[in-house]
Parts: structure tokens; C-alpha cells; sequence
């Protein structure tokens, strides 16, 4: 007697839909936290690279992702831009906060990177990071190897220029860029409240 | 189905060092390279490996009557894959910096061998206590393997154990380049290929030995 | 053309190499007869081949020449009897390449001719040339398979086997093989200096026999004096000498052939599938002795030298005559002697004892002393490549040992082990002291056993 | 950069840079029980290379236009249902349940179009089919097509199309035939080799692996460097980098 | 009494049938050939040492103490190992073939002056242990220790052996104050002049600076037969094809004696490439072998992420060289050997 191999399998129907549902109700309770999580990896940053900014706001431009940060009031008192570049091993993506005028870097952020350990992943440190404070963002940033002297150079991690250069060419992209959709009218400025 | 075969404690003590999945059995390779470059990771792994494994061997125990031999893999796939997209979704909520760091690890444990195997082996033919037993077992091997390898790797790499989330150091803070430095190749790949082929061979060896001085 | 090509090239063959030779110890040394010694055993098998029976009975006499034992498979020699005497009850004796044969002692006569007369028969004397053209080509093959003659060059095989014509394979050239190309021997050399014309005339006879119109003589660079002499004995017969450049293994038929005439044997084949064949210069001139004289192979020259003999000499010794009767005549060992060798320092066995006695093939006893011996002890591998140089067949020899020791046949046969001549070069090189060639040769016997069964 | 560019650069990264084995490990458990035999490593690489091409078609396919959020075909049927919705649905969950799936059945679909077709290739390698569906490779470029195939079709800057896709499935499976066919020639040397007893086997293998890994970290940023090349061959001042932003930004 | 049928007997030395006996056989017996040509391991690994005789003299003279500091830490280091590990394993210790000194010294070669104990000690003691013991000791090993135990200790410590390790004004050697060539060639484009890369007038690690040191060396051990020829010679002819893409645009900078001579490329080609334990057999696979090595030098100099290769294409290579060996088997004289069953 030949068997319907529907039926047959028919304990495997009933176990799809007991998954099927499970796995729904797992979306569904945990989907918003998932997404906090995700936003909050880049949203979260928005204090710490523009101080007194206390939320964001999402500025899209053609296929650009921008973040306007607000205070509590509403005003604009600086920029966050993304963006991404090769580095020494694989990809680096850094945020990058500036002022309200967009004319000095108020900080900047590693959201990913693939570099050695010990060498190139100290980009992502305190005091790499902290090069980055204060320098003009309307200035095509230099590396040097020996300690910065001018104002718009970047001091070399030692034993990790690469990476160190990666980041500055990043920056540098991005934000001259950034300065282009400004000028052209793209972005609102802030800045003048 | 044999109720003569060993009991639910010996299966739960055989998993951990005498059948251990990785050590001994050479299973389940790729998550243990992969993800033991530091403590929390080899933990986090331990916990989505135990998580699956104990509901699929459960469950599959559980519905061992209604098993046709031809679907049986089948089903086993069907039931590992859904609570390694179970586990990966609460990694996400809740360990968001883990899931993150594991990346793909996580719902490769599909494919990973530990898991078919025991559900092949152990719970399509044994009552849930003694399948819930050798799930338990075989995980805490498992997890054994990675924290020995990890110990390893996050000691001589970083020169921290638990560096994230407890923060211990085990070499000194400030100490000169000129005197010592942690060995960053134990984190890469490299190290986790040489660092598990000398555990390996440690663990044999010391198995050879023992068995050498019993007979003696 | 083409040996000159290869001689311009100044690579006859591939690989190769020049172990210091020696040679001085004895090659000014006339060739001397050894007095007959009390005792000679006679195998029944000297010869790579089917063993021969006994045709003559315990407390029989026997002269000089007379028939011993014989055989009736087509690949085998009969044994004759080297000396005047009485035969003794068969015994066993073991040859150096460790094969155990059945001997057939005689008890030496009290009559015995005297050196003088010795030389005159087996080499000395007249060897007109115009036997040569009365001799029917059957008539040939068949005196040479009566006198026994096998090849004195190292395989002994018998000679009418390979005179015999096929008609699937012509052969158009007989190779003089006068190379002696191992380190120490100077036998051939003093037979091409001494009595150069039995080896023309036998060798024109083998050429007559086998059908082939060129007659060539292959001689190492450094005997021009062998050279010359066999040019003089020729006078005027198609007998062309080719000096071919010092190296070893010259004298292997393959890089003779090669060298000489620019053909190349195919692996596994003979000489005849290129049409030549090849005889060593004492096989030429027993043939010319079988033919025209229609005496037997009884006598052989053989070296006896090294610096751990006391005087290095070449003698014409009975085959029979033991080892210890050859060193004895050469003085006795010295007493740094460390390793006695029947044959060549490359090729030949070490003797443990010297009680066995000297065959037709039988080309030299090198007596080495400790200095000569190097003793290093085995290493690693070191995987150098340089046995790979050296090997004159192009093969790989590391692997091929490799491949014996771990019993591997898959990867012996891919390596061509069946190719090996067992020349020595590899393990001459071998900086780690590999013996190379020894674990070659029991691979290749094991292979075959394992095949077989 | 020129298409041709964008081939070789994501070859080179895939087969040696990011090595499946050296570099992600993933494939270790038949990289260490295939790897004995040259031929056999062969077999399976080659198997492999095949398998992780149609299971990237699939799957592709599959995340493209059904998975994904808002996937198109998804979101038609979505709105068909219940007209007013203007909720984007997101199946992606069910991923890792289809992939394995695509995978088991792409395996059975090729050893029966092989067994049919091609009998002397499935004498030389059917043995090793159906280990594959077990195999981690397969499963990870299913992964990493879904990572790059991105959260909503077009909103990912440079979704990887099917093409993409498929060069990345071969140049992995190469990658990971590369590997296990060196890997096997070392073995067979290691035959002969006196390794110690402890370590014969798995543990040698591992520690030739870590070798490996480390000759071919040799190539880190070669794909970086080569893309700059091409890049300044095309543009007039050499741009290092590009802005995209990056690719899980909200 | 025997005389010569034929003239007088050349040696009076009349000897009879009753001379003495021969002395009781106090002889040795061994497989043949009885001979030996006068090479050993040994003597071979005495030969690199004498062929990296220059290369010592150039480091000395330039790094002075630096340079003898780390040529002591890492060849005392490879012995020390090389006697515990065969200890392990219960062998003797074959310390006398010089093998294991001669690993030490490669590898205290390739590094900067200023490396740290810990990268000459770690380095060698992986490099024997790791690179060699693991394999069954001398001679089995498949992959070059000496450049196993380097990427391992270049991996580990990339602070203190990467490019800024070369340049330490600490030291107080004025050459060390600047980067090397290739470091210099890949940041900035800059190419070093050809008389200061020859000579040895520029900064590397202690054994790389001087092409002429290590041609000298290199040559000699070529001569001696203790190193092929043909692999170096593959290696450079490969260089030089890799380099033709470049000359033929003629926009580049890069020539093809800057190629050569900067970095550690001669050095890899006559003294690293050349170990005959992992490189192939046969006079063609080595050829493959020299020119792979070549083209993989070249390439990851250009495009990959760090400046020199040397390393990497050693290792790289040696995986390859069994696939080598296996393509390569010789046809024997007169064909292959006809197949039995
Ligand atoms: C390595 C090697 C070296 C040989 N050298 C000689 C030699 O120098 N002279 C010689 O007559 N035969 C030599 N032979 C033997 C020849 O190959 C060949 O068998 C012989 O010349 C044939 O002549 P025969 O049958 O008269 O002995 C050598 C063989 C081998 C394998
Ligand atoms: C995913 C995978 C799993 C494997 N599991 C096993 C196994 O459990 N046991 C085994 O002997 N071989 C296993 N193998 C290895 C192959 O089946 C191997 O070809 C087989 O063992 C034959 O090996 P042999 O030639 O030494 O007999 C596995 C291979 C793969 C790819
Ligand atoms: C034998 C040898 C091999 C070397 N291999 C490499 C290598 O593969 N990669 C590398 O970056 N440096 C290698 N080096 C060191 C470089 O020669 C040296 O680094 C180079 O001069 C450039 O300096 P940098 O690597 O510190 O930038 C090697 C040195 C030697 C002596
Ligand atoms: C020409 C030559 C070159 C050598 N080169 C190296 C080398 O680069 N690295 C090394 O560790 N040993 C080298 N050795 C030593 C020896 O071969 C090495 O230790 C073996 O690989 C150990 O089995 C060399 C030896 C010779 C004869
Ligand atoms: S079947 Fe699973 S456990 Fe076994 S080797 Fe393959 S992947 Fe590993
Ligand atoms: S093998 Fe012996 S007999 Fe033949 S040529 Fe060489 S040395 Fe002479
Ligand atoms: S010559 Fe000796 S050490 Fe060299 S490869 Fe041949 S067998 Fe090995
Ligand atoms: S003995 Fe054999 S392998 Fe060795 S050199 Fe002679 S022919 Fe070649
Ligand atoms: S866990 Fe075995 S192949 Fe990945």
C-alpha cells in the first residue's frame, strides 16, 4: 500500500507550525529591543561626540544618512556624520560629531573596525580619539608621524600609521562632502538659532 | 530504547571529559576557533550551545515515538534551527555587544556537529531525563574546551581574563614593552589553530600517560 | 654524430659522478698468473639464469676444460673445469651477493701447465682475422653457449642469449663496453693493453654471429694507452674506438649506449630494443678464445687492490679459486685492511668471509682500509635534491627510499622504482649517509614478493 | 572602478584574504577529516565550490524578494491580503530555518542531477555530498549573502546583486578547495614524517592550519590596496576613501 | 714461483701459494657503494654558516652591539630549544649538525636591531618548536622554522618588530633614525639610491641591509653546492618579469635594481629560499619554486598591506612544495617505468 507522503510527514507539518508560531511570538516581543539596541549603538553616541546635544534627528540626503543633534531645546548645536573607508585589514566606519557651524570637529566615534589587535584597533581608543578634538573640519586633516605640530595634523598611533591614515582619509572625505551638501542648500544649516 | 546503558549521571559525567565533544571527539570545530579570543565570548557561546542543545535533545526525546527514520534529520534540523534563531534573537535583546562580536557563530551552531550528533546519537533513542542529562553534559564539555582555550588565547593575547566584562589583568598595567608583551597572534586566527592543536595534544598525551601508569 | 654531439656537449649523460678512482694502485701492474691453488670450487650457477646439473661424479678426473655441469634451459651456461684434478663431493658456498650455490670442488692435479703456456692459451698466442669470416653465424652462437661464456661485464648473462638473432629486433651495432668505470678495477684496462687483439677478433665474431655491421669500442678518456692499443690490434678491421669522458657510471650499458651511440635505451628494455648489443672486453675475447680455440671459460683477470692490500696486482686466476687464495697471493691484508669487496667499491659486496669462490663475473677484490671507509653515521633526510642530480636514470632516490621503508608500493611505482639500476650514485652523494641504494633493492625484492602473492 | 575590478578585488578577498578556514574557520570539520588524500580533497573541495553556488542562487533569490523586510514579493502579497496596511512585514526571521533548508535541498538536487548526468563526477566526489549539508561553508555565505542583501531592498547603499552573490559563492568555495587541496599535500608529506604521538592527526593538522593562517595573513589589505590602485587609475587625484555610510546605521 | 708469461714481473714481490695467510678478517661489512663523497649535514650547515659570514660582518659593523645581542638571544635560544624538545621526546639531542644554530642565526638575522629579548627568545623557540619538533625534528619539517618562528613573533609582538620597530633613535646608530627603504617606497613613494641599498648603508633588519653581503654569501654556497642555484636564479628572473609591467609604463619609480636589492630579498633568495628541507627535490620544481617565491615577494610588496614579503612567500611556498613535488617527477631516462599490474 503506497503511503501519502503528506500525511506522512505530517508530524513535520505540525512541528513548522509550532515553530512558525514561536518564532512569531519571539519577533514580536523582542523586535523593538533589538532595534533600540541597533539604534542606540549609533544614536546612543550623539552625547558624547557633540556635548549638549541630547537627541538627534535624521537628515537623508539622496543615499546619505546625516544626524542633525539637538538640545533639549530643540536647537542645533551640531552635526553627526557616518561614514566608512578602507582601512589596513577591512572596512572602518566612524561617526564623526561637529559643531553647530560645522567648522571644528567635536569629536569622533569607531563604530567598526577589523584592524590587528594590539596595533591598528587602537584607533578606537580614549587617547587616539581625543587627537581628533578641536581640530578644523573645513581643513583637509594631515597625519604625522612625530608628534602634531599645525593645527589641522593628526598624530600617528605608532606602529599603525596605515590604520591612522585610514581614519584621517576617511574624515577627511566625508566631511568635505558633508561641507558640499551644506553649501549647496541640501542640509539646512543650523548653527543661528 | 537499551535501559541497560548508562545512566543519566554518566552520560552527564562522560560529556565532560572522557567523551568530551571537542577534545575528544574533534567535533564542533569552527565555533571553538572562532569564538574563544576572549573568555566572553567563549562563555556567551557555552550558553547559546547549552540552550540549544538541551531543547533539541528534549524535544526531540520527547517526540521520539512519532519519529519516521526517513524524516528524522529533517526534524532535527527543523527544531535546531529554531532555537538557534531563538537564542540569536535574545543574544540581540539582551546581549547586544556579544551578538555582535559572534556574528555569524551564532546561527552556524545550526550546522554544528555537537548538536546533530547528540540528537542522533542520545535523544532520539533515551527518556528526556537521561537526554536532558547528556545535553547538559556535552555542553559543559563543550564549554569546557572553549574556556581552557580561551584562558589561553585572552591570557597570552590581551594579557586579561574576563578584560570586558570583570576587567582582570594578569599582567601588570604600565609594564614595559622592552620587558614583556602580550602576544597578539594568539587572538588571530593562527593562534587559535596552534593553541588548540597544543591542547589537543596535551589533553592525549596526558590521556596516554594515564592509561600507561594504570597498567602498570 | 651524435657521440660527437654528446661529447662536444660534454654531458654524455645525465647525472653522474666522479668518486676519486685510484686506479694508479694497480694499473701499471702486468697481469700475472695466479698458480693454482690446492682446492678450486666451481658453482654450478655463475650466471644470471636457470642453474646447471652435474655431469661428472664424486672421485672422477677431470682435465683442464672438461664439461662439469650443464643445463638444457636456453638461458644458462655450462660450467667446465679449470684445472687438472679430482672431483670432490659437492658442497655449498656462499657468494658475496649472499646467494647460496651448489660448488663443485676439484682437487688440483700435480700436472699443471705452466704460466707461460696458461697465457698462451687463454690470451696470448695468434688471433688470425680470417676465422673470422670462415665462421658460420650458428656455428658462433652455438661454440659460445658450449664454452659457457657469460658476461663478464657484472650481470654474467649468459652471451649466446643475447647473440642469438631475433628477427623482431636487428641489431645493426655490437659496443666494445671497455668503460671500467668503477673506482679501483684495472682487469679490463690490462686485458685492452695486454691482449687487445682476442678482444677485436671476438668481438667482430659476435658481430658476425648477431648480424650487425659496426662494431664499436666505448674506452674512458683517461685509458688513452687501452684506447690506442685496441686502434693498433684492429689493423684494418671495422672496428671503430670511441674514448667517451671519465665519469661514473660510464660503463652501465644505458649511459655506454647513450654516450657512445646517442640512443636511448627505453626503461625496463635492453640495448637490443635500440639495436645494439653490448659486450664487456673479456667477454669479447673468451668469444674469440670459444670460436677459434674452442676452449672454454675458465679463466678470468681480476684485480686485486686497495691500500688495504700489501701489493695490488691483476691476476688470471682460475674461476674456483677462492678469495683467501687471491689475498694471499697479493700478500695478505694489511693491517689497517677494514673492509675487503668482491668487485667494485660502488657496486661490489662486502665479504665476510673469503672462503667463496671467484665466478666468471668476478671483475676485482678492493681491500679498503679504515681512511677509505668513511664511517658517518646515518642522519635525516635532509631532502637536498642531490641524489635527485646525480641519478644517471633521472629518478627521484630519496622518495624511492622513502617509499621502501614505509613499505609504500603506490608511491615506489610512482617514482619508478623497477628503473633503478642500483648504480650507487645517490648514496655515494648522500650527505645524510642514507644507504639509499640497499633500501632501494630490498624494496624492489619485497614489491615484487608482495605482487606476487 | 571598472566591473572587472570589482570581480577580481572581491576573488582575492574572498579565496585569500578572508580564507573561509584560515581566516573564518568555518569548514574546519571536513578541512580536517578530508584532507588526507590530495584527490579526495579535491573532490570535496570541488563539491563544495558547486553546492555553495547553487545554495547562493537560492538563497539569494529567496532573501531578495521574500525575506528581507519589505522584501517586494512579500510586501505584495502583504498588501493583496489586507489592503490598507502600509506595514513593511519582515519575514527575516525565518532565515536561518530557509537557508538550511535551501541548503539540504540544493545538496539532494545536485547529487541527483549529478548521479544522472555527470556519473563518472559522481563517483568521484558523490560520496562527499552528503556531508555537505552539514558543512559550515555553505551555511556562512548564505549568512553573509543575507548580511549584504541588507535589512530593506535599496536601502543598503550597494546591495550586493545575484551576480555579486554568485562571484562571492565561487571565490569562497575556490578558497576553501585552495585550503583543503594544499592542506592534503601537506598531509600526505606528513605520512612519512615522524610526528609525535600526541599530535598525529587532528592535532598536526590544526597546528599546520595555524601556519597557514599566518603565511596567508600575509596578504591582509591587499584587496584595500589594489582597490585604490584601481581607483586612482580611474579617477584623477587618487581618493583613498569612500563615505559610504556605514551599512547597519539606522 | 710464478712469473709473468710474458716479460719480467713489474713488482719483485714473488709471492708462492704458502705466503701467510690473511690476517683474521677484522673487516666491516655494509650494503654498498663503499664510497662516500665528502658531504655530510654537518658540513653542509657549516657551509651556510661560513656563507653568512658577510651578513654578520655588515650587521656587526652597523648595529654593533645590537646586532650581537640579538644574533646571541636567538641562536642561543634555538639551541637551548632544540635540546629541550628533543628531550621531550625522548631523542637524542643531534646538536653538533649545527642546524638549529643555523635557524637561530637566520632568524636573529631578519630582525630590527632594536627587537626586543623577548621576539629574538619567543621567536627561535617557536621556530624550533612549532617550525621543526612538531614535524619529527631535522629534515621532516615542511615549513621554513626559521621564518615560522619570525611571522609568529611578528604577528605576536607587530609593535616591536612592524615598521616602526626599524626606526628607534634610541639606539644611537645614525641609521636607525630613518625608515627602511621599503617602508619609505610604500608610505611615500621614495626610493632609496641603488649604491647605499647595495652596500648596506640603510636601515632593515640586521642581516637584510647589504645585497652585496648577502650575493657574496649566497654565491659561495651556490659554488659549494649546498644551496641550488636554481632557485635563487628563478627568484630573481621572477622579479624581474614582475618588475616589467612597471618599466614598460615608464611612469614608475620603481626599478628593477631597487626591486632586488632593497629589503630582504636577496637574502631570502640564496639563504632562506634555499633550505633544502622545504624546498622542492627536483632541479625543475625548484625552479617553480624560486619563481613562485619571486612573483609572491613582488605582489605582496605591492599591493598587500605590508612592505616586505619575503616572510610571507617563504611560507607561502613551502605549503605549496609538496603540490610541487608531486608535479614534477621526473621522467626516467628512456621513459616511465613500464607498469606491472
Ligand atoms: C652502474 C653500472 C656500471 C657498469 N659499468 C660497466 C663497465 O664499466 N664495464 C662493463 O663492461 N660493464 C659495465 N656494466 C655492465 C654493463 O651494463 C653491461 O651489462 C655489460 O657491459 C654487458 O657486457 P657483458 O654482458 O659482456 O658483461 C655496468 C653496469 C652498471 C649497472
Ligand atoms: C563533514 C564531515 C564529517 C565527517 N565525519 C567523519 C566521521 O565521523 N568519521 C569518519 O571516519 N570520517 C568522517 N569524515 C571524513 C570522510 O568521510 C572520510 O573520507 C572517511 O572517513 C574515509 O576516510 P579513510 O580514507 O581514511 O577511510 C567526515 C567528513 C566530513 C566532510
Ligand atoms: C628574511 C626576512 C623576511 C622578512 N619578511 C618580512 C615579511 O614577510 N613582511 C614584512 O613586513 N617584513 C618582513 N621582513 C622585515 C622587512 O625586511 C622589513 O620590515 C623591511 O625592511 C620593511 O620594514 P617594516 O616591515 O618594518 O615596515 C623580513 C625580513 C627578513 C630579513
Ligand atoms: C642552504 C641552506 C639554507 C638553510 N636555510 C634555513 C632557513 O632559512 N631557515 C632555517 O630555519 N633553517 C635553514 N637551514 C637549516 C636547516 O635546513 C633547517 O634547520 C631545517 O629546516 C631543519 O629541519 C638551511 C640549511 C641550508 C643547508
Ligand atoms: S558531521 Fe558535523 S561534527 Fe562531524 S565533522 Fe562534519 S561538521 Fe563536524
Ligand atoms: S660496472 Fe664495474 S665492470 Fe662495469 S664498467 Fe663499471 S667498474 Fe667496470
Ligand atoms: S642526497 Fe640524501 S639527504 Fe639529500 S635528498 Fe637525497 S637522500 Fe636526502
Ligand atoms: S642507484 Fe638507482 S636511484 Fe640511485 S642513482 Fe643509481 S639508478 Fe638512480
Ligand atoms: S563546525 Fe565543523 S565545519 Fe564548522
Amino acid at each position: 500500500m503506497k503511503r501519502n507522503p503528506i500525511l506522512d510527514a505530517w508530524l513535520v507539518i505540525a512541528l513548522s507550525a509550532g515553530f512558525g508560531s514561536s518564532l512569531a511570538a519571539v519577533q514580536a516581543a523582542l523586535k523593538p529591543r533589538i532595534e533600540a539596541n541597533k539604534l542606540c549603538d549609533t544614536l546612543g553616541q550623539v552625547p558624547v561626540l557633540v556635548t549638549s546635544a541630547t537627541r538627534a534627528e535624521k537628515v537623508v540626503v539622496g543615499d546619505r544618512v546625516y544626524y542633525r543633534a539637538l538640545d533639549a531645546a530643540g536647537v542645533t548645536v551640531g552635526w553627526v556624520v557616518p561614514a566608512s573607508g578602507q582601512g589596513f585589514a577591512d572596512k572602518i566606519e566612524l561617526l564623526i560629531g561637529l559643531d553647530a557651524t560645522a567648522s571644528t570637529i567635536t569629536g569622533i566615534y569607531v563604530l567598526d573596525q577589523k584592524e590587528t589587535p594590539g596595533l591598528g584597533d587602537n584607533i578606537t581608543t580614549e587617547a587616539f580619539r581625543r587627537r581628533f578634538l578641536r581640530k578644523p573640519a573645513d581643513v583637509p586633516l594631515s597625519v604625522r608621524k612625530d608628534g602634531a605640530a599645525a593645527a589641522h595634523e593628526i598624530e600617528a598611533i605608532t606602529g599603525a600609521t596605515i590604520s591612522s591614515e585610514s581614519v584621517v582619509a576617511i574624515v577627511n572625505a566625508a566631511l568635505r562632502q558633508f561641507a558640499g551638501q551644506l553649501r549647496s542648500g541640501a542640509i539646512r544649516p543650523g548653527g543661528i538659532p | 530504547m537499551s535501559s541497560d546503558g548508562p545512566t543519566p549521571a554518566e552520560r552527564f559525567l562522560r560529556g565532560i571529559l572522557p567523551e568530551n565533544p571537542v577534545l575528544r571527539q574533534v567535533l564542533g570545530i569552527c565555533p571553538t576557533l572562532a569564538v574563544t579570543n576572549t573568555m566572553e565570548g567563549a562563555v556567551t557561546m557555552t550558553g547559546a550551545v547549552l540552550f540549544v542543545l538541551t531543547c533539541a535533545n528534549v524535544l526531540v526525546s520527547l517526540i521520539r515515538p512519532l519519529l519516521k527514520p526517513h524524516l528524522r534529520i529533517l526534524v532535527f534540523t527543523l527544531t535546531i534551527a529554531t532555537f538557534v534563531t531563538i537564542a540569536d534573537r535574545l543574544l540581540a535583546a539582551f546581549l547586544y555587544d556579544m551578538s555582535r562580536q559572534l556574528g555569524p557563530y551564532i546561527p552556524l551552531i545550526i550546522v554544528n556537529c555537537i548538536i546533530i550528533a547528540r540528537c542522533e546519537i542520545c535523544a532520539s533513542k533515551q527518556p528526556v531525563r537521561t537526554a536532558l542529562m547528556d545535553a547538559l553534559g556535552q555542553s559543559l564539555g563543550f564549554g569546557l574546551a572553549l574556556c581552557a582555550l580561551a584562558s589561553v588565547r585572552e591570557i597570552l593575547g590581551f594579557g586579561t581574563w574576563f578584560g570586558k566584562w570583570l576587567g582582570w589583568r594578569v599582567l601588570p598595567v604600565g609594564l614595559s614593552e622592552r620587558v614583556w608583551a602580550p602576544w597578539t597572534v594568539m587572538i588571530l586566527p593562527p593562534g587559535a589553530f596552534i593553541a588548540l592543536a597544543l591542547l589537543l595534544g596535551a589533553v592525549n598525551w596526558a590521556t596516554a600517560r594515564a592509561r600507561a601508569r594504570k597498567e602498570a | 654524430m651524435s657521440a660527437t654531439m654528446a661529447r662536444l656537449r660534454g654531458r654524455p649523460f645525465r647525472g653522474g659522478v666522479h668518486p676519486s678512482e685510484n686506479k694508479e694502485l694497480s694499473w701499471e701492474c702486468r697481469i700475472e698468473t695466479l698458480p693454482p691453488p690446492p682446492v678450486v670450487q666451481v658453482p654450478v650457477l655463475q650466471h644470471t639464469g636457470a642453474p646447471c646439473s652435474p655431469v661428472v661424479k664424486p672421485k672422477q678426473e677431470v682435465r683442464a676444460g672438461d664439461l662439469l655441469a650443464d643445463s638444457s634451459a636456453f638461458v644458462s651456461a655450462p660450467v667446465h673445469a679449470p684445472v687438472a684434478g679430482v672431483v670432490q663431493r659437492e658442497t655449498v658456498a656462499t657468494l658475496p651477493n649472499g646467494r647460496h650455490v651448489k660448488v663443485i670442488p676439484i682437487q688440483t692435479a700435480a700436472d699443471q701447465p705452466t704460466p707461460e703456456d696458461l697465457w698462451a692459451d687463454v690470451y696470448g698466442g695468434e688471433w688470425p682475422l680470417d676465422g673470422v669470416e670462415a665462421a658460420e653465424p650458428s656455428a658462433i652462437v652455438s661454440a659460445i653457449r658450449a664454452a659457457g661464456i657469460v658476461g663478464q661485464g657484472g650481470a654474467a648473462f649468459p652471451t649466446h642469449v643475447k647473440l642469438t638473432p631475433n628477427p623482431a629486433k636487428p641489431v645493426d651495432t655490437v659496443l666494445v663496453n671497455g668503460c671500467e668505470c668503477e673506482p679501483y678495477l684495472t682487469s679490463d684496462h690490462r686485458l685492452m693493453l695486454e691482449a687487445p687483439r682476442p678482444i677485436v677478433v671476438g668481438a667482430l665474431l659476435a658481430a658476425r654471429a648477431c648480424g650487425a655491421r659496426r662494431v664499436v669500442a666505448a674506452v674512458e678518456d683517461h685509458k688513452p694507452g687501452a684506447s690506442a692499443a685496441l686502434r693498433a690490434a684492429a689493423d684494418g678491421a671495422a672496428f671503430e674506438v670511441i674514448e667517451l669522458p671519465t665519469k661514473y657510471p660510464m660503463g652501465g650499458e644505458k649511459q655506454t649506449v647513450r654516450a657512445a651511440l646517442g640512443r636511448t635505451i627505453p626503461t625496463g628494455g635492453l640495448p637490443l630494443d635500440v639495436g645494439v648489443v653490448v659486450l664487456n672486453v673479456a667477454t669479447c675475447a673468451a668469444i674469440a678464445r670459444a670460436v677459434l680455440r674452442g676452449r672454454p671459460l675458465t679463466h678470468r683477470v681480476v684485480t686485486v687492490t686497495g691500500r688495504g692490500i700489501r701489493t695490488p696486482k691483476n691476476l688470471l686466476v682460475p674461476v674456483g679459486a677462492s678469495y683467501a687464495d687471491l689475498l694471499a697471493a697479493c700478500g695478505g691484508l694489511a693491517p689497517d685492511a677494514a673492509r675487503v669487496i668482491a668487485g667494485g667499491p660502488m657496486m661490489g659486496f662486502s665479504l665476510g668471509s673469503f672462503q667463496a669462490p671467484v665466478t666468471k663475473g668476478t671483475s676485482g677484490i678492493v681491500v679498503l682500509t679504515a681512511a677509505d671507509v668513511r664511517a658517518v653515521e646515518e642522519t635525516a633526510c635532509i631532502r637536498c635534491g642531490r641524489c635527485v642530480d646525480v641519478c644517471p636514470l633521472n629518478l627521484v632516490p630519496t622518495r624511492l627510499a622513502l617509499a621502501a621503508r614505509h613499505k609504500d608500493w603506490t608511491m615506489a611505482r610512482r617514482f619508478h622504482i623497477t628503473a633503478c639500476m642500483e648504480c650507487g650514485c645517490c648514496a655515494w652523494v648522500c650527505p645524510a649517509a642514507i644507504p639509499l641504494v640497499q633500501l632501494i633493492r630490498t624494496g624492489k625484492v619485497q614489491m615484487q614478493k608482495e605482487a606476487g602473492a | 572602478m571598472s566591473y572587472l575590478s570589482t570581480v577580481l578585488l572581491l576573488a582575492i578577498s574572498s579565496a585569500l584574504i578572508n580564507n573561509m578556514v584560515f581566516h573564518f574557520f568555518v569548514g574546519c570539520c571536513p578541512f580536517i577529516g578530508v584532507s588526507r588524500r590530495v584527490d579526495m580533497a579535491f573532490g570535496m573541495g570541488a563539491a563544495v565550490t558547486f553546492v555553495v553556488t547553487v545554495a547562493a542562487f537560492l538563497s539569494w533569490t529567496i532573501t531578495w524578494f521574500v525575506l528581507a523586510p519589505g522584501a517586494p514579493l512579500t510586501t505584495a502579497v502583504w498588501r493583496w491580503l489586507r489592503p490598507p496596511s502600509s506595514a513593511t512585514p519582515d519575514l527575516s526571521i525565518l532565515c536561518y530555518l530557509v537557508y538550511i533548508f535551501v541548503i539540504a535541498w540544493a545538496v539532494q538536487l545536485v547529487e541527483m542531477y549529478i548521479r544522472k548526468f555527470f556519473p563518472s563526477l559522481y563517483k568521484a566526489f558523490g560520496v562527499f555530498l552528503p556531508l555537505i549539508t552539514t558543512n559550515c561553508v555553505i551555511l556562512f555565505v548564505c549568512l553573509e549573502i543575507m548580511k549584504h542583501v541588507g535589512p530593506i531592498p535599496g536601502s543598503v547603499p550597494d546591495p550586493w546583486r545575484l551576480d555579486k552573490a554568485l562571484i562571492y559563492a565561487v571565490c569562497a568555495g575556490l578558497g576553501f578547495m585552495l585550503a583543503i587541496v594544499v592542506m592534503a599535500g601537506l598531509r600526505e608529506e606528513l605520512e612519512l614524517c615522524d610526528v609525535p604521538a600526541p599530535l598525529k592527526g587532528p592535532g598536526i593538522t590544526l597546528a599546520i592550519a595555524g601556519i597557514l593562517a599566518l603565511a596567508f595573513l600575509g596578504f591582509t589589505g591587499m584587496d584595500a590596496n589594489l582597490a585604490k590602485r584601481f581607483q586612482s587609475s580611474a579617477l584623477p587625484e587618487g581618493v583613498a576613501a569612500s563615505t559610504n555610510p556605514p551599512t547597519h546605521a539606522p | 714461483m710464478t712469473r709473468s708469461p710474458h716479460g719480467p714481473v713489474p713488482r719483485e714481490a714473488a709471492v708462492t701459494a704458502s705466503a701467510p695467510a690473511p690476517v683474521a678478517p677484522a673487516v666491516s661489512v655494509a650494503p654498498g657503494p663503499h664510497l662516500h663523497a665528502a658531504a655530510s649535514t654537518q658540513r653542509m650547515m657549516a657551509d651556510v654558516l661560513v656563507g653568512l659570514a658577510p651578513l654578520v660582518a655588515v650587521a656587526v659593523a652597523q648595529f654593533r652591539q645590537h646586532a650581537l645581542f640579538q644574533m646571541a638571544i636567538a641562536s642561543c635560544s634555538a639551541v637551548v630549544s632544540e635540546w629541550l624538545f628533543a628531550r621531550m621526546r625522548g631523542r637524542p639531542a643531534t646538536l653538533w649538525d649545527l642546524s638549529a644554530l643555523v635557524t637561530g642565526l637566520i632568524l636573529a638575522l631578519s630582525l630590527p636591531a632594536g627587537a626586543p629579548w623577548y621576539a629574538g627568545a619567543v621567536g627561535a623557540a617557536v621556530a624550533i618548536g612549532l617550525g621543526k619538533a612538531i614535524f619529527g625534528g631535522l629534515g621532516q619539517n615542511l615549513f621554513n622554522p626559521a621564518m615560522v618562528g619570525r611571522a609568529f613573533a611578528m604577528i605576536s609582538f607587530p609593535a616591536a618588530l612592524g615598521a616602526s620597530a626599524y626606526v628607534s633613535p634610541s639606539l644611537g646608530i645614525e641609521a636607525v633614525t630613518s625608515a627602511t627603504p621599503l617602508t619609505a617606497f610604500k608610505m611615500s613613494g621614495q626610493v632609496t639610491p641603488i649604491g647605499p641599498l647595495f652596500l648596506g648603508a640603510t636601515n632593515g633588519s640586521i642581516g637584510e641591509t647589504s645585497a652585496l653581503a648577502a650575493l657574496l654569501g649566497g654565491l659561495y654556497l651556490c659554488f659549494r653546492r649546498t644551496a641550488p642555484w636554481e632557485i635563487p636564479a628563478g627568484a630573481i628572473l621572477a622579479m624581474g618579469a614582475a618588475a616589467l609591467p612597471g618599466l614598460a609604463g615608464g611612469g614608475t619609480t620603481w626599478t628593477l635594481a631597487h626591486d632586488l636589492s632593497a629589503g630582504a630579498f636577496m637574502y631570502g633568495a640564496f639563504f632562506i629560499a634555499t633550505d633544502p628541507v622545504t624546498s622542492p627535490l627536483t632541479p625543475r620544481g625548484k625552479w617553480i619554486f624560486g619563481a613562485g617565491f619571486g612573483l609572491l615577494v613582488a605582489m605582496i610588496r605591492r599591493f598587500s598591506g605590508y612592505p616586505e614579503g619575503v616572510m610571507f612567500a617563504i611560507l607561502v611556498m613551502n605549503a605549496l612544495v609538496p603540490l610541487i613535488n608531486r608535479g614534477t617527477i621526473p621522467v626516467p631516462v628512456g621513459g616511465p617505468a613500464p607498469q606491472t599490474r
